[in-house]
């Protein structure tokens, strides 16, 4: 004999009790609510003499998975505060039409050039919104919160090496 | 049911023509475009009145080749390709292919990155598990209906387990969390008590779940229907709880460990049923064995390094010599398994051939096994108690 | 490989070298290989994997086949088949219903055609699709990275 | 007297009531959207006019101003018409139900103020829900879409096998107040108490009965199997688009709250006040609020429980409910004969 109706009296205590509860449903997070790791969008920075950090050795455009970096290097001089010759970078483009976040590129840079940022870019109406260029990355750097990993972070983090955790 | 559809349920290439229906046939597409598909993915129905005489699933609609792309791509590049097949679990995806890299190269594993993975993989596996049980009430209930509340219930647990992924990735889906030899992140401070309160909450959110399902209706519309002998599951090549809801006690977790499982029990999770209400009990026990597991796993979490090989600093920085090999891992769905030919370009720091063995593609070929001589209301039925993942099956 | 298996495959396949972890065996023994697998336990279909080699002396195909035995400790049998120019195997349909997608999306990727497949037409690709997208020389040298 | 005059009569009571049930209907889109966002812990709509109140306006300027597709393979005539069809046979349900009531000079209650008193009333309102299934398959079978045909056909078998369930428990509250008119059976339940009360038992059974069939016949969960949006998609409704949908939409809506009047009509008192105050049109308010509440059951039902299989309803209504139904007639038959023969 099949039975028709036994348990729901169950699922009706159940939906009205859930409605009690607190809601879930909320707007978009802000950057405070993400955890401190979050990871959105792309900066470069500046190292501790405020020269440009990239040294436009390539990694990073060489790692990435989506070939979406496009690195265009200068000639090598000299740094005007330490007088070591060392490599600049002419032009740095990331397309962020194709990437994925994967943070490969932070993870392989030397020099700590290309770091995250947690403000994610805004919806634009062109294609061109989303080509972070050279220059709207260094303004990233100033104007949103830096995430929080970069490249010595990353290999110091997964050194075999390494005993305790930091 | 009536024995005029047995020869279809044996073999779904049995001719048409040799059916006699009472009236005309009716040839009915479910799908591409249909809200209880899971993805994109059409069955071809031909109905006799709401009979399922016989059922043709056809897939591709999801094709991204990826078997291609990775071809080209080197070995430290390819770990956020690969958690983009299943987009539900892509932990466990990221951990198979790990795995099968270490393999082959031979790099041991930190036990500390071990015992992370383990605990990933749980979580994930709870995660998934959680997204199938809220489609599969959709797909009984609706989404005007009691199905949208179990979904919004199974939901709120789930943005709990983004939370915790984020707070060891940095990202809520798309991790990237895996590197050749171990772990990219170390978990931060603070990390295993918040998995403890969740895992606290998730516990009484299963009673909720049960007070919610636990009755005659979802009964009626799961006892009985898609029953798949032992013999049909084995030879589809269907693994996971779908093969084990058939009455097959095997678990690559238990019986050929990874990760970290040789150094915890795994009780497994087995129901006689064959049916998708015994897939509903695996489901249901393993998400509550996993909590369990988590438990075990987060008490002796041991310290020390989380990668075995040196940290990433260049694209070929992982090459894999001429050889070739298989390697699975128990994901969610069933055994993830990686067919891997090394030494391709670039010294070996390219795959020559890499295939990836969905769980969920073998799982569709059991749709036209189970479904002659059901209904149409029992298509979404089956469909949902096999849980795939449209993206996983086509890649 | 446990020793009974072993020693069920050296008296029927004795030109197999069992020491390898994926098994060289020739095309004509593909399917009595999977029957035998079959008949000792060996019941859970796995994967079907094809290839394609290229080589000086013209394309070569490997098609790698695993079964499994759903017991504690989870034996594996793998084992591959290279195959010439103009690919074609026995299909393992009869003996493991879940060869019809595999096998069919490896005709479709790899283009090795099965004999004896029941429905031997492309899965993934719509059917008037040129070409076998996983050979090696199917669009190599694209001006930019494909799947941008 | 001029509510002597039928015809004004009808239009003195019949069109406020016409507004009443629309607006309801209407705004039981908006009650049922937050209802349902209160269960799922989500908020709702929230964002048009105060707390959302105006988010059916929004929806319906939106469907105004929809384009008025029609397949063109569809059988353009009846598909256009059987989308207009079931709001009104779901409106003129509610012609017969009294809404008032009237306290005579010796203290006893009479129903009063319904659109029309019929002698036979009660066989209004069962004989248009039984037309209503009409026009639902013809827009299944004018569309030209399987799935529509498939729900017609779900639709056909359910309406019919559901009215009998339905008019078979219809006939214990006649029985036990020995008339067919709505009038007569409401004041019986002002004098008596309520069917769903006394006849303790039988009067219970035949209450839960008469919902759960009043659910199947406006097809709500979990007995919705004709639109079961997550196996045919919509159903009937998936070729139509802009205001057809939209009254679709709303006849759901309307006819859900004339079943819950009905309901309450004949098993809860209809504008019988329990506590006996207050003045003759409190009675309105009195139906309004059972209707409103059994209105709210329908849905809590509708965001809680899954739906049944086509088959196991078809079992459900003749297994269980037709011998049940039958029995409760002999029994009530039974109970009047041991009462009149005190």
């Amino acid at each position: 004999m099949k039975h028709y109706l036994r348990g729901l009296h169950l699922a009706l205590y159940e939906t009205l009790r859930q409605g009690f509860k607190p809601r879930i449903t909320q707007g978009m997070r802000s950057v405070e609510q993400h955890e401190e790791r979050y990871r959105a969008s792309f900066a470069l920075t500046h190292n501790e003499h405020g020269e440009q950090a990239c040294i436009a050795c390539m990694q990073c455009s060489n790692v990435c998975p989506s070939h979406v970096i496009e690195v265009t290097a200068g000639p090598k001089e000299a740094s005007p505060a330490t007088g070591k010759k060392r490599g600049w970078a002419a032009d740095y483009t990331l397309n962020l039409q194709a990437c994925i976040l994967c943070e490969m590129c932070v993870q392989v840079c030397p020099t700590d050039a290309i770091v995250m940022v947690k403000v994610q870019e805004k919806p634009g109406f062109s294609r061109e919104d989303l080509v972070l260029t050279m220059d709207k990355l260094y303004a990233n750097a100033k104007a949103r919160p830096l995430a929080w990993a970069n490249g010595s972070i990353l290999r110091e983090m997964q050194d075999p090496k390494r005993e305790v955790k930091p | 049911m009536d024995p005029i559809f047995q020869p279809f349920r044996d073999d779904p290439h049995y001719p048409l023509d040799r059916y006699e229906a009472a009236a005309d046939l009716m040839l009915l597409n479910m799908g591409p475009q249909h809200p209880s598909t899971h993805g994109v993915f059409r069955l071809k129905l031909v109905l006799d009145g709401e009979i399922i005489v016989k059922a043709v699933p056809y897939m591709g609609y999801l094709h991204r080749g990826v078997e291609k792309m990775v071809e080209g791509l080197t070995f430290a590049q390819m770990t956020p390709i690969f958690n983009k097949h299943d987009y539900v679990s892509p932990m466990t995806n990221e951990q198979a292919y790990a795995v099968a890299v270490e393999t082959a190269l031979g790099i041991e594993v930190p036990r500390r990155a071990r015992y992370i993975r383990t605990i990933l993989a749980e979580i994930q596996r709870i995660a998934s598990h959680l997204l199938w049980l809220s489609t599969f009430t959709l797909d009984m209930g609706g989404v005007i209906g009691g199905g949208a509340a179990m979904m919004m219930y199974n939901f709120r647990e789930r943005e709990d387990i983004f939370d915790l992924f984020e707070a060891v990735t940095g990202s809520r889906f798309h991790y990237n969390t895996h590197c050749i030899g171990g772990q990219r992140h170390d978990l931060p401070e603070g990390w295993v008590q918040r998995v403890r309160a969740f895992l606290d909450r998730q516990e009484r959110a299963f009673d909720e779940y049960l007070r919610l399902i636990r009755n005659d209706i979802f009964d009626l519309r799961t006892k009985g229907v898609g029953v798949m002998s032992a013999d049909l599951a084995l030879g589809l090549g269907i693994t996971g709880p779908n093969l084990r809801a058939s009455g097959v006690d095997f678990d690559m977790r238990r019986d050929a460990p990874f990760h970290a499982y040789d150094e915890v029990e795994v009780r497994v999770a087995v129901a006689q049923g064959c049916d998708a209400y015994a897939r509903y009990e695996v489901r249901m026990a393993e998400m509550r064995e996993s909590v369990r597991i988590l438990r075990l796993l987060l008490d002796q979490l041991p310290e020390g390094p989380i990668c075995g090989s040196k940290p990433v600093k260049m694209a070929n920085a992982v090459r894999v010599p001429d050889g070739r090999g298989y390697t699975a891992i128990e994901g969610p769905r069933g055994e993830i398994g990686t067919w891997l030919i090394g030494g391709g370009e670039d010294k070996g720091a390219k795959p020559f051939r890499l295939k990836i063995r969905p769980p969920s593609l073998h799982a569709m070929a059991a749709m036209s096994y189970l479904l002659p001589g059901h209904t149409v209301s029992d298509v979404v039925v089956v469909l949902g108690s096999l849980d795939p993942i449209m993206g996983e099956v086509d890649r | 490989m446990d020793a009974t298996l072993r020693e069920a495959l050296a008296a029927r396949f004795p030109a197999v070298d069992l020491d390898q972890d994926v098994l060289l065996v020739p095309a004509a023994d593909h399917y009595p290989l999977a029957a035998l697998l079959k008949e000792q336990g060996y019941t859970l279909y796995v994967t079907v994997a094809a290839s394609h080699h290229p080589g000086p002396e013209g394309d070569a195909f490997e098609v790698a086949t695993v079964l499994r035995r759903p017991v504690r400790g989870a034996p594996s049998v793998a084992w591959r088949v290279v195959l010439g120019a103009d690919p074609h195997l026995q299909s393992l349909y009869p003996l493991f219903p879940g060869a019809d997608l595999q096998e069919r999306e490896q005709l479709d990727l790899v283009g090795v055609r099965f004999d004896g497949h029941p429905n031997p037409v492309r899965l993934m690709l719509s059917e008037d699709w040129v070409g076998h997208p996983l050979r090696k020389d199917y669009a190599p040298n694209m001006p930019h990275a494909p799947w941008r | 007297m001029i509510l002597d005059n039928p015809y004004l009569h009808a239009l003195i009571v019949g069109l406020p009531l016409l507004a009443v049930a629309l607006t309801v209907a209407g705004f039981g889109v908006f009650y049922e959207r937050r209802f349902a966002a209160w269960i799922q812990l989500r908020r709702g709509p929230v964002w048009v006019g105060p707390q959302g109140i105006f988010q059916i306006v929004a929806d319906a300027l939106k469907m105004f101003q929809k384009e008025d597709l029609v397949p063109a393979s569809a059988d353009q005539a009846i598909f256009k018409l059987a989308s207009w069809f079931p709001m009104f046979l779901a409106l003129s349900l509610l012609a017969v139900v009294p809404m008032g009531a009237v306290e005579a000079e010796d203290g006893s209650w009479t129903a009063a103020w319904a659109v029309s008193s019929l002698d036979v009333g009660i066989l209004w309102p069962l004989a248009l829900g039984g037309l209503m299934v009409f026009p639902l398959w013809a827009a299944g079978w004018s569309s030209n879409n399987k799935y529509s045909l498939l729900s017609g056909m779900r639709m056909v078998a359910q309406g019919i096998s559901y009215e009998i369930p339905m008019v078979l428990t219809a006939m214990v509250p006649v029985i036990l107040a020995g008339s067919l008119s709505l009038d007569d059976i409401v004041t019986y339940q002002m004098n008596h108490g309520w069917f769903a009360v006394w006849p303790p038992g039988p009067g219970l059974v035949a209450f839960v009965i008469f919902f759960l069939t009043s659910l199947a016949e406006a097809d709500r969960v979990p007995f919705d199997i004709p639109e079961a949006e997550s196996e045919i998609v919509g159903g009937i409704t998936i070729e139509y688009s802009g205001i057809r949908m939209g009254l679709f939409v709303l006849t759901e809506y309307a006819h859900t709250f004339v079943a819950a009047a009905l309901t309450a009509t004949l098993f809860l008192g209809g504008p019988h006040m329990p506590f006996s105050v207050g003045p003759a049109w409190m009675g309105v308010v009195w139906l309004l609020g059972k209707t409103l509440f059994l209105f709210f059951v329908i849905y809590w039902i509708r965001w809680t429980w899954l739906r049944y299989r086509a088959d196991q309803l078809m079992d459900l209504a003749w297994r269980w409910l037709v011998p049940v139904s039958l029995g409760l007639v002999m029994l009530s038959a039974v109970w009047v004969q041991l009462m009149e023969g005190k």
